[in-house]
């Protein structure tokens, strides 16, 4: 069977195994894992960008959470947790934790170098016109720290969506079935499918993201106008951290 | 009036950025702390909205001691100008100005309304309104950030440095331009800065700091140019003092200006009659002084743009014996200009008369 | 029971470290290899930058796994083929390093590039002479990104058989042993490490000026 | 110089990668290929730790014997390993009789040790070769947790068949399209699970989600130790959908020869199921498993 032919089949696009079926599977553990992810590393990317506290040990953990190996981690949280994990939560706790552990640093980055790399005339002014910290933090530091920070969940989202296939390995649905039955069943086509599915997916959320980003970041921030000669090196790297991870 | 009574800072370290401070900043005057870097006046300053807390004495607003205030409060009665505006990036620039109004719980359309008018005060076109602060000039964002400040109109304005990231000419004219709204608005103000030419020009009163944070001397330009008081004053201000003290002195009737004999741009040289120097003051239709011509070296018969001399400079009647010597001084006939408030020609002064009547001024002042 | 495992399977760990370092350094130094003239071409004309490091990002988000199984078929090499990895590894580094060279490239200020512009440096020799080295910094930080991936997404070759620390994890969950699991998570980590450590000292050795200026 | 320094060990540090990976040789084999090089047999297993342990038993044995061996093991599905035998990527593989006939020939319905081989030989792909069988023998078996068994009373296969609208399967992936999986249950004994959950060929996976409940009817080995370990009932396969399941090597025939095959004959002679179970037993307890083959090869005085 060809790709096309596969991806033809009425029979892929139903059913509980099916491609919609998938998808929305993915989707869902995606969004669990960032929900949690944003709801750990936006707050304490706020408070180590605001109090400038913990900024090295942050940074060394983030690094060394991007060495840790998925594959092995989900391994052995799924070993740990079988035996006091009751019913499906043991497959997908260890999946949601790992996703997590991956998501959490370029947030993390991507928050607290938003608002430390938020603009300290504009933070001094506000301090001296009669902004409370918590004024400072809200009208001046967030906005300024949007785009740094939505680049942190972009590069996040990906990384979740695109590692989430790992969760079939432990018998979850997804994406990763496609993948790995085709694998298993030595059926090509599906797996090739189960990877465009994927890439697909991947680049509608990209573009999703930049159209969020021209949504909610102010234009005051976006110098599209400008070339992007005016990249200083510690930017630089800064972004770095947080596309790559 | 803002009163520093024996305000020290010291930081943790042992290092003394001010000591023992003592200064009043009289209401609806511009007060300028001056010094060198590391005298202690952006410290100084900061204490005044407690963006930096003294060790010892107090600041008090009219009588009130500051520290007794809720800090926020205090900040918002006093308007605050940094060095490179500190626009906030992702707000436009009416935005900007209307920030903090809005924050105190005005309407969006008032308070947006109110920061236009502040806009059109400070000199910028409303076109300039939904820009963002990248889209500005350096000066410009400047003046949005005098806006800003007088945007809940406080009693106090702190300045920190606020023309000294721009170019020189631009500097020059929000500085001219300051004074006018000054001069309008009386703001009780305090104004950093470490150019001692702008001290001079915008102060009422200068407080001269020197480097280990104490005060050296607290003066009006004038004074501080004739009698500074100790050899870091005279220092500070600088050898030109003699030359820049002119600067206070206004031009009077003592000096006598003389009608001068003009020519038109392509008037023919056959009209010109006898002229007393070898220099000819040409002026445009509405008598404005456009420049000096030489008379021996005009090139045709029609004196054209390409004969003049350009060097000379114009005065106004109102201004300084400073700029009157200025103007003898860069004319290439030793004649300074002097114009009217229209522009248009009054008359000369010969610079030997501008001399003899310094030295009769100064004679009439021994001190000096 | 821990020290016993590790010790009787020391030959085999050994073997499968030494597998991870080949399979992670060569893909990273053939990635940088592409990356270079890529990221170049992008950071030349500022029309193509969004669209070769957008397709650049794109590769990123092709799920390792399936990228591995894919290859062969489009390569014609054989399904256990190392090479496939090799390639797979190389892709995603180039994927992360042409927008990091490209970047690197931009951070050069630009006096210094008309500097050499003004001094007569032919484009080749303001490359390599003025704006490589000034970008080292950038690059050498995408780099280490680009190496720690790489240790980790390279496991996920273990789910084909390809000898390497990922194995340990397969194997480790089939007999649900932790000692297999943890020592090889543990050799990724410190590979990771001593990857980024190497790459943090490599950069500094190129970079003799910037030392200079910090200790100034 | 310092920059010199840095660019040769630069330089030195690719070498070394180049060099250092000669385990897995992944430059090398680009060129000279993996597998079919020279003499050396190249060992690949399935996924599972069984098929490793006998690969392993293979491997000593034949180093013993002074064949030169590379180990590849762990590569995943039989759809997998056999195109892997056939590319050239592995010479020699542990192969279960009966599930290897299926996947050769899914209509075929031949059951019994003899028949199953004798078949096999006729449809084995050219260029391979089998060996002799041993009498070990790992069946896929369907087994139940002693509760559920009781609830449904549970004894035989077929006793499913009422009853399996409301009962999830787990097994390998590729179940779900084989005939000595799904098709075959749904085919042979007309059994409709309410779903297929894929999970992993009899590992760590579909033990916990039959003890856990996740699934109730699980896909597993007849010789793991788990199954006496969790009280599992298995299903007595009563209508021989799960053909005889010898163990027997699988080997390109370029790669034959007289010491291969004399020296794997004499394991196959040897192994017996209740081996098979005791091994698994030990590679589970964390021991080595080219440990466990060279102590089951020394007390067959094979090595």
């Amino acid at each position: 069977m060809s790709l096309l032919e596969w991806f033809l089949d009425p029979a892929h696009w139903s059913g509980a195994d099916g491609i919609p079926m998938q998808i929305g599977v993915h989707l869902f553990y995606s969004a669990v894992a960032l929900a949690l992810s944003l709801l750990f590393a936006v707050p304490l990317g706020i408070y180590i960008g605001f109090t400038g506290k913990g900024e090295g040990i942050v940074a060394g953990i983030a690094n060394a959470l991007r060495a840790l190996p998925t594959l092995g981690l989900l391994v052995l949280l799924f070993l740990l947790l079988s035996p006091v994990v009751p019913g499906q939560l043991v497959y997908g706790i260890p999946t949601v934790i790992v996703l997590v552990l991956l998501a959490v640093p370029p947030i993390l980055t991507g928050t607290y170098a938003g608002i430390q790399a938020a603009d300290t005339e504009a933070v001094n002014a506000a301090r001296g016109m009669g902004y409370s910290q918590v004024q400072i933090l809200w009208f001046v530091q967030l906005p300024c720290a949007l785009p740094l920070l939505l680049s942190g969940v972009r590069s996040s989202t990906l990384q979740i969506v695109s590692t989430a296939t790992v969760a079939a390995y432990l018998g979850l649905q997804g994406l990763g079935r496609f993948i790995l039955d085709g694998r298993a069943q030595g059926d090509f086509s599906q797996m090739a499918a189960g990877a465009i599915l994927l890439a697909a997916l991947a680049l509608i959320l990209e573009l999703a993201f930049i159209a969020v980003g021209r949504l909610i970041v102010s234009p005051g921030l976006q110098r599209t106008t400008r070339a992007p000669r005016k990249i200083v090196p510690t930017t630089a790297t800064a972004a770095i951290r947080l596309t790559a991870s | 009036m803002i009163f520093f009574d024996a305000v020290s800072k010291m930081y943790p370290d042992g290092t003394v950025a001010v000591d023992n401070l003592s200064l009043n900043a009289p209401n609806g005057k511009l007060t300028v702390l001056v010094g060198p870097s590391g005298c202690g006046k952006t410290t100084s300053m900061r204490m005044i909205n407690r963006l930096i807390a003294p060790s010892s004495g107090t600041i008090s607003l009219d009588g009130v001691d500051t520290q007794s205030m809720n800090a926020v409060q205090l900040r918002r009665k006093i308007g605050y100008v940094i060095q490179n505006a500190g626009l906030f990036p992702h707000r436009t620039i009416v935005d900007n100005v209307a920030a903090l109004p809005r924050l105190l719980g005005g309407s969006r359309k008032q308070t947006r309304m109110h920061a236009m008018e502040l806009l059109e005060h400070v000199g910028l076109d409303s076109s300039f309104a939904s820009r963002y602060p990248w889209q500005l000039s350096g000066g410009q964002q400047q003046r949005v950030g005098v806006a800003r400040a007088l945007a809940t109109d406080p009693p106090y304005l702190l300045m920190d440095e606020p023309f000294s990231a721009v170019d020189p000419i631009v500097r020059a004219q929000l500085q001219d331009e300051f004074l006018r709204l000054q001069a309008d608005i009386s703001k009780t103000i305090v104004l950093v800065t470490h150019d001692v030419d702008e001290a001079l020009k915008l102060g009422d009163q200068v407080a001269v700091l020197r480097t280990g944070g104490t005060l050296a001397q607290v003066a009006s330009p004038a004074d501080l140019l004739a009698h500074p008081t100790d050899a870091f004053v005279a220092d500070f201000v600088g050898s030109a003092r003699g030359y820049r003290a002119l600067g206070f002195v206004n031009t009077d009737d003592s000096i006598p200006v003389t009608p001068e004999q003009t020519v038109t741009l392509g008037q023919h040289t056959s009209t010109i009659g006898r002229t007393p120097s070898r220099w000819i003051l040409a002026v445009n239709a509405v008598n404005q002084p456009v420049g000096w011509v030489d008379v021996e070296l005009i090139a045709g018969d029609i004196i054209s743009a390409s004969d003049l001399n350009l060097s000379g400079t114009v005065t106004s009647a109102a201004g300084s014996v400073r700029d009157l010597l200025n103007s003898a001084l860069a004319s290439p006939s030793s004649r300074a200009v002097m114009i009217d408030s229209a522009g248009a020609l009054r008359g000369t002064v010969t610079l030997h008369d501008i001399v003899s009547a310094i030295g009769q001024a100064k004679e009439a002042r021994p001190n000096s | 029971m821990t020290v016993d495992w590790i010790w009787s399977n020391l030959p085999r760990i050994t073997e499968l470290t030494l597998n991870h370092i080949g399979l992670t350094v060569i893909p990273t130094i053939l990635g940088l290899i592409v990356a270079l003239p890529l990221g170049w071409w992008a950071h030349r004309s500022r029309r193509s930058y969004p669209a070769i490091v957008g397709a650049a990002s794109l590769l990123y988000t092709v799920p390792s796994l399936a990228l591995f199984v894919i290859l062969p078929q489009i390569l014609g090499t054989r399904i256990l083929d190392p090479i496939n990895v090799v390639v797979a590894l190389t892709v995603y580094t180039i994927s992360l390093l042409v927008r990091v060279v490209a970047d690197g490239l931009n951070s050069v200020p630009h006096e210094t590039v008309q500097a050499a512009d003004a001094m007569g440096y032919r484009a080749w020799q303001r490359l390599v002479l003025v704006e490589l080295p000034n970008a080292i910094p950038v690059i050498a930080a995408g780099l280490r990104i680009a190496v720690v991936s790489n240790v980790s997404i390279l496991t996920m070759a273990a789910l084909l058989g390809i000898p390497q620390l990922g194995t340990l994890f397969t194997q480790g969950f089939q007999l649900r042993l932790y000692v297999p699991l943890v020592t090889g998570i543990l050799l990724c980590v410190a590979l990771a490490i001593a990857f980024d450590s190497l790459i943090v000292w490599l950069g500094r050795l190129l970079t003799p000026w910037r030392q200079k200026t910090v200790t100034a | 110089m310092k920059k010199l320094i840095a660019i040769s060990a630069l330089a030195a540090a690719s070498l070394l990668a180049l060099s250092g990976c000669s385990g897995g040789d992944p430059l090398a084999s680009a060129g000279a290929g993996t597998g079919s090089s020279g003499d050396q047999v190249i060992i690949g297993s399935a996924d599972f730790t069984e098929s490793q342990l006998i690969a392993s038993i293979y491997s000593e044995a034949l180093q013993a014997a002074g064949v030169d061996v590379k180990e590849q093991f762990n590569i995943g599905s039989r759809e997998v390993y056999m195109e892997a035998l056939q590319d050239g990527s592995i010479d020699l593989i542990p192969e279960y009789s009966g599930a290897l006939l299926k996947y050769l020939d899914t209509s075929s319905t031949a059951s019994t040790t003899d028949d199953v081989l004798a078949e096999l030989a006729t449809q084995l792909p050219t260029g391979t070769s089998l060996l002799d069988h041993s009498l070990a023998e790992d069946k896929d078996v369907l087994a139940v947790t002693s509760d559920t068994a009781a609830k449904y009373d549970l004894e035989k296969i077929s006793d499913l068949a009422p009853v399996a609208a409301e009962l999830s399967l787990g097994g390998p992936p590729e179940w779900k399209t084989r005939v000595n999986g799904v098709i075959g249950l749904v085919d042979v004994y007309g059994i409709n699970f309410r779903e297929f959950v894929s999970l992993d060929a009899g590992g760590p996976l579909t033990m916990t989600a039959l003890t856990s409940g996740q699934i109730q009817v699980g896909d597993i080995f007849s010789t793991d130790p788990g199954v006496t370990d969790n009280d599992l009932v298995v299903l007595e396969d009563d209508k021989s959908l799960f053909a005889a399941e010898n163990v027997v090597p699988v080997i390109t025939t370029a790669k034959l020869d007289s010491t291969i095959a004399e020296t794997l004959n004499a394991v196959s002679a040897q192994l017996t199921t209740k081996d098979l179970i005791r091994m698994n037993s030990e590679a589970s307890s964390g021991t080595n498993l080219a440990e466990i083959a060279i102590a089951w090869l020394t007390d067959a005085d094979l090595i």
